[in-house]
């Protein structure tokens, strides 16, 4: 199994949620993060000084897959989530040894 | 306050022959009409005051970072319970002598606790029946010396311990507080010199500004505001707190002004507070809109922040005469102060003057603006007396405040440590947060 | 208000000699007292109808996206302050022509700022001594004025451009509010042609509606509200907020009903603004349970926001008559304005009209319903006579502010760009959030 | 109130004659003047009573976890709506029958719903000249009945279900509370024996914290409370909320008590709302400060959500006698009130009884503190009468309700399933969440 | 090293925070997700409209355990964590590469 | 390619994204975290009861390296949040199998 790390504009959620879950995939975890890459960097003004703002509000999306599946949902999510501005975010791919489902103890694909 | 507690008495017994009917006994329904209304204005000026206490804890909520907010409601309910208590302990026969004084025009010689006046007084065994209820009085004047602590609590916020900022607390509003308005709204050597000051910019807005300014300059910036020679801005928790604040301590200011005219049982009068009340808004709205228009100029952006410290600035500016401008004058002298503060609030962190909700500002600047924008409007008031009386007040309410700020940091040390700082007060001092789920489940 | 602010003038005179002692000189202490008490009720009525403003300022912080907190209280401090210096400038005499018009009944002939009476100005200088301190009453009369402009702002919530919606309440609290209030409560011709709205459910609240409207239809849903044929709630950032908000309104219309009576110096005025603080009480409870009824029978489940939306519906449905009606028929009314909100808060989204707060329901709908209700408790209302104010006034302020918006749409556009949207109005057009807190480290 | 509505009217018109002209026709200006300051006492208490509506709904919705905002809020808004219909419904005749009995000084012999003056009522129409405007009364003591069944909701927060407790609510203000209010304040067997409770610290707060208690005995304490014999403290979700509550119940018990005075328009009676206003204060300043030090000595840290029922425990203590005590006593009643507070609640804990938000100590332990505190500055007191009237009131109050919990448990049940607890009362009964956004995006 | 995601209902967080720390485990990160999985599609009313609830609250715990361990906490989380009903959550295992504790530099198993 | 994940003190964030801007890394996810760890377990009183403060708040950073940077990256966040106090916080690496830019549809160490 693979577990798929997306990093996306938050307002992309529900339309990748609908796009991964017509690919196949049933289950997902989300989170609220704040995102720092090349898509930073501007100056706001607060009581009259100025300040970096370094971080920028992002999703986060954690996936576990079958091996099998990887490859099509990486491209799924690229797909759907790009509007070609910058910070459209980033989406990283790492092995997973075991999985279990918690509520009937099924294990690995058969948890997913 | 128009004069002092004791003269309005007088303006009203002058104006009760013009009534059409008898006076026999010198006394009738018509002075006990007055005598109900005066006292009435006081209650209904007293609770709106009252609720400006709410207003600071709200405003001061909101533009402390979330690990402190806990504290600053801690505070802010503390010091108003606090000076509720000494106020009535000392303060308040501190600030009215009613013409006993131990040094003429300079300490009252009147000691002792606030005593009210017996249950259902009647005429003859009123304190005052030409003025109204002492009790209605000293609900009001105590409103005034809480609120002139409550402005100290934000600039210090966020880095000063509790119990040290509530002993400072106790000094500022059982004797500087009380001690410097018997000068004026006692009928003290700054009322015998011409000072004009309806509803205190500078007997309680500046020196509530004086106060923070002297112990800002003891405690020292908060961590990280300013480095490697740049200012940090450190945003506020909850913007809609702030503004709730705002929004409650412009409602309290029309008692903060209008029941300062100390009278409404004439047409006069109540044609005076009406004016006072008109006054008071437009003010308000001018330091906002000037606030707003400055921040788009100068930044290219609102600031909600500083369109708040504008309605407050504008408040404060027209508190020190609050009747005599037209509503156009008004207006101005709140835009006006809406301008200073948008230029004082960087300028002060030029000066690494690290106030944390804008209260030197609003309370100390505007106070200033406020108290010489009299003369612009009212043709009683010199500004050679109005200057004075500024650096009288100014230099005994931030002396003294020193000091005892110094004595407390010497005592018992002022400024939690770094490390309780970092962390926030609310977790180590009152071991609590505000806001402390972490899981909705 | 009951009828034009001329009016309880001569009401109150000849009420008069009824009363038990001579009326030598025409005046006395006790019409003194008259004077004193009405305008001690719209300072209290205004004080508390300003508390409105931060009402509607929590409500819409409550029910908007955390992204757009910000710029929604700016907007509602912003326009409030415009509103007070507009009000002042232009639409105060714009709606008060005392009988000089320059378009008879249609059009004030009297321009300028709002002037108030002298300092300490006695009975013979008064304005109007048979009825109250002119500065008092443009304290309430402003305070309306600023609720028009809030209702608008609401419904435009989340897209609409800061600038361009701070012109319009220029245009809609110097203009169109004061001119078509001119033509009820200046005396104009729907005061002649006997129309009834006691404190402005049409004058009032259908014309912020009709304003709304008009800038809705010009301005757009938000993204995402209505996709593929189907409705998409936004659920709002804080209920807390938004409940907040909704009893400060409550709250408030004490003074906007009950000093609308505009008088309360006689037994039977002061009885009279009694009836209506009570019945305005329970037409907001009814309009409250009534939501909350209907949504449990119709969605299985009570919906919070459309509970206090009731209770705000059954405020403004008793505002046009909130004297003559019974507890029971207040009640009621203020219970079927409860159902209307709740069936038309879905109508409104199937026709795609993206009302963030529920303003149009509450402000429009209920303020037609409580218009037309007048006739079933006041017998001097005709039905056709509410209808046809309804409809002129409805013409006149959705006409008019439909080209004003268009006007702003052509020359500077009203909507933000999608990408500010997408980000939130804070960011974009503020570079400041409400909540800005990442960690609470 | 100081004693039955009807007796106020009395003490007014003896007190007439004192006044320096004459009385003929019985009636004249100044007794008209008296029934508008009577009335507007009503008016402006009641609507700081009303405020006090708010207060619990935001201490409230402070101190239960997020999952459970939505759902209290609601409870907030529909329990203060059917209180207002209820007690016209039924509750306000059965609470003042003026004299007719049916059961003589236990039940009233008037049944129907409240009816109010004529419009512009005059004089002679007038229901009591010598009081005040039958709609001022009702306005403001139906919101003493609010007040009580506003109590009763924070105790049984986050796990009662919404409509059997509304069901309690119909019962508590239709039936219990004016029944029981009829005793002392419609002139029944307890105002007959002598009991004295100014505002109500037993009539209406005793009352509001025996129902309480009878719920939470039938209701049992929230999951996970107390969990192996130990006491899990769940922290309430948001304690500037909590704040704001309480400043918004402290602002409103000026209200609550200084109206309870019944009549402003002596000297006499000024004075004393004037008292009554200081003293409440004072009590309340007591209160919090005793609790903080309490918190400080316990524990060595103080304790926000302390300080706050500190404050309301002043309060409550004071409202049994809050006219007679001097301003030290009343600062000692409240602060004997904040350490009864700091006591009660882990001792309820120890007892497992959940009182979410400390409603039980801050109400049933200080109303009947402030019961009998009465006897140490009121001379009219009788400690045995005063017991007494605690036990009667208590009994009554406390054994009706529990019937009226059990029936409505064997009826429908009131408490949610396990699961909807754990998922909060606002997903499972209102499908709504306060907060409910997860993505700022 | 292992790293074991768990996501599991709110409630359950105390309880299976006390069952890992008497199987040794010393420490862990706790993060606040919206989980999508089979427990959602549901549909709620606001304001008169339907509408899909897709995201059910959940808790993530993030542990890292030398090998060893991994099976037995694994399964102290599957036994504690589980109701039976449904969206009980699912634990994963991936391989963790290196640990550093950065108050002393400790690394591998002595960081944990 | 790397993945390095660090529970830090919140206050030493903004110290931390300089040191490893600085030392070459380009992006980062930031989430709020509570902590679980030896930091933890001082009592605290609520309305006079005791009770236990498990959760410490902390910032978790994940960040995405090449694999010839994620010692130097380590030793970089381990330097700079230490304070030497309890609490300072854990850094893990774990293997990463693919990276994509959404963006660019740039994959691996182009997308970091
Ligand atoms: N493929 C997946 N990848 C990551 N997390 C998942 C996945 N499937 C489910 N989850 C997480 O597990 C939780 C429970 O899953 P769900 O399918 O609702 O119930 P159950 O595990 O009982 O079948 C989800 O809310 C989600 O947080
Ligand atoms: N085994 C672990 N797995 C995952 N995170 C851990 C683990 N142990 C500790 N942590 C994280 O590291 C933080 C600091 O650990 P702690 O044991 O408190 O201090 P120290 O690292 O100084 O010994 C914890 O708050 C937690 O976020
Ligand atoms: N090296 C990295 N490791 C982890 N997350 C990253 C990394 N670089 C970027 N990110 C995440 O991806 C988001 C988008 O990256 P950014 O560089 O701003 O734009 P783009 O991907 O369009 O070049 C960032 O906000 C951050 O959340």
């Amino acid at each position: 199994m693979k577990l798929i790390i997306a990093t996306i504009k938050p307002f992309k959620l529900e339309e990748v949620r609908e796009a991964v879950t017509a690919a196949g995939v049933r289950g997902m975890m989300v989170t609220e993060i704040k995102g720092f890459g090349s898509q930073s960097g501007h100056t706001e003004i607060y009581r009259g000084a100025e300040y970096a703002v370094n971080f920028v509000p992002k999703v986060k999306l954690e996936i576990v897959v079958p091996d099998n599946m990887a490859d099509q949902i990486v491209s799924t999510i690229a797909a759907t989530a790009k509007t070609e501005k910058i910070g459209d975010g980033k989406i990283f791919v790492l092995d997973v040894e075991g999985a279990v489902r918690v509520r009937t103890g099924e294990t690995n694909d058969d948890a997913l | 306050m128009k004069l002092t507690k004791l003269l309005p008495a007088a303006a009203a017994l002058t104006a009760l022959p013009a009534m059409g009917f008898a006076q026999e006994a010198g006394v009738d329904a018509a002075s006990d009409t007055i005598f109900i209304f005066n006292s009435l204005l006081f209650l209904i000026g007293g609770f709106l005051v009252f609720w400006m206490a709410a207003g600071f804890a709200m405003l001061e909520a909101g533009l402390v970072r979330t690990k402190n907010v806990a504290m600053q409601l801690t505070k802010n309910v503390a010091l108003f319970s606090l000076a509720a208590i000494f106020y009535y302990l000392i303060g308040y026969n501190l600030m009215y002598p009613l013409g006993t004084w131990s040094v003429d025009g300079v300490l009252s010689g009147v000691w002792g606790v606030g005593v009210l006046e017996a249950v259902g007084v009647a005429r003859d065994g009123a304190d005052d029946y030409g003025y109204a209820a002492t009790a209605s009085d000293f609900f009001f004047q105590l409103m005034f010396c809480a609120t002139t602590a409550s402005i100290v609590s934000g600039t210090l916020a966020e880095r000063i311990k509790l119990w040290p900022f509530l002993a400072f607390t106790v000094v500022l509003t059982a004797v500087i507080y009380p001690l410097q308005a018997s000068w004026k709204w006692g009928g003290g050597f700054l009322d015998a010199a011409g000072f004009l000051d309806f509803a205190g910019s500078t007997v309680v807005h500046s020196v509530g500004g004086w106060a923070a300014l002297a112990g800002l300059l003891v405690l020292g910036p908060r961590i990280g505001k300013y480095k490697d020679g740049r200012v940090n801005p450190i945003p506020g928790s909850n913007l809609t707190l702030a503004t709730l604040g705002t929004f409650i301590l412009w409602l309290g200011w029309f008692g903060f002004n209008g029941a300062s005219q100390l009278a409404m049982g004439t047409v006069g009068d109540v044609a005076d507070v009406s004016r006072i009340f008109a006054n008071t808004n437009t003010a308000a709205a001018g330091g906002a809109i000037a606030a707003m228009i400055m921040t788009q100029l100068l930044y290219k952006k609102v600031d909600l922040t500083m369109v708040l410290n504008g309605a407050l600035a504008g408040l404060v500016s027209i508190t020190a005469e609050p009747l005599t401008p037209t509503l156009g004058a008004a207006t101005i002298i709140g835009a006006i102060g809406g301008i200073l503060v948008v230029i004082t609030v960087p300028l002060l962190d030029k000066l690494k003057l690290d106030d944390v909700v804008g209260a030197i500002p609003v309370h100390l600047v505007c106070g200033i603006w406020g108290t010489i924008a009299v003369v612009f409007t009212n043709g009683d008031a010199s500004l050679g007396t109005q200057l004075y009386s500024i650096v009288v007040v100014g230099i005994f309410t931030f002396v003294v405040s020193l000091v005892v700020w110094f004595i407390l940091k010497a005592l018992v040390g002022i400024r939690v440590s770094e490390e309780d700082e970092i962390n926030g007060l609310d977790k180590a001092e009152l071991g609590m947060e505000a806001y402390p789920e972490f899981s909705k489940g």
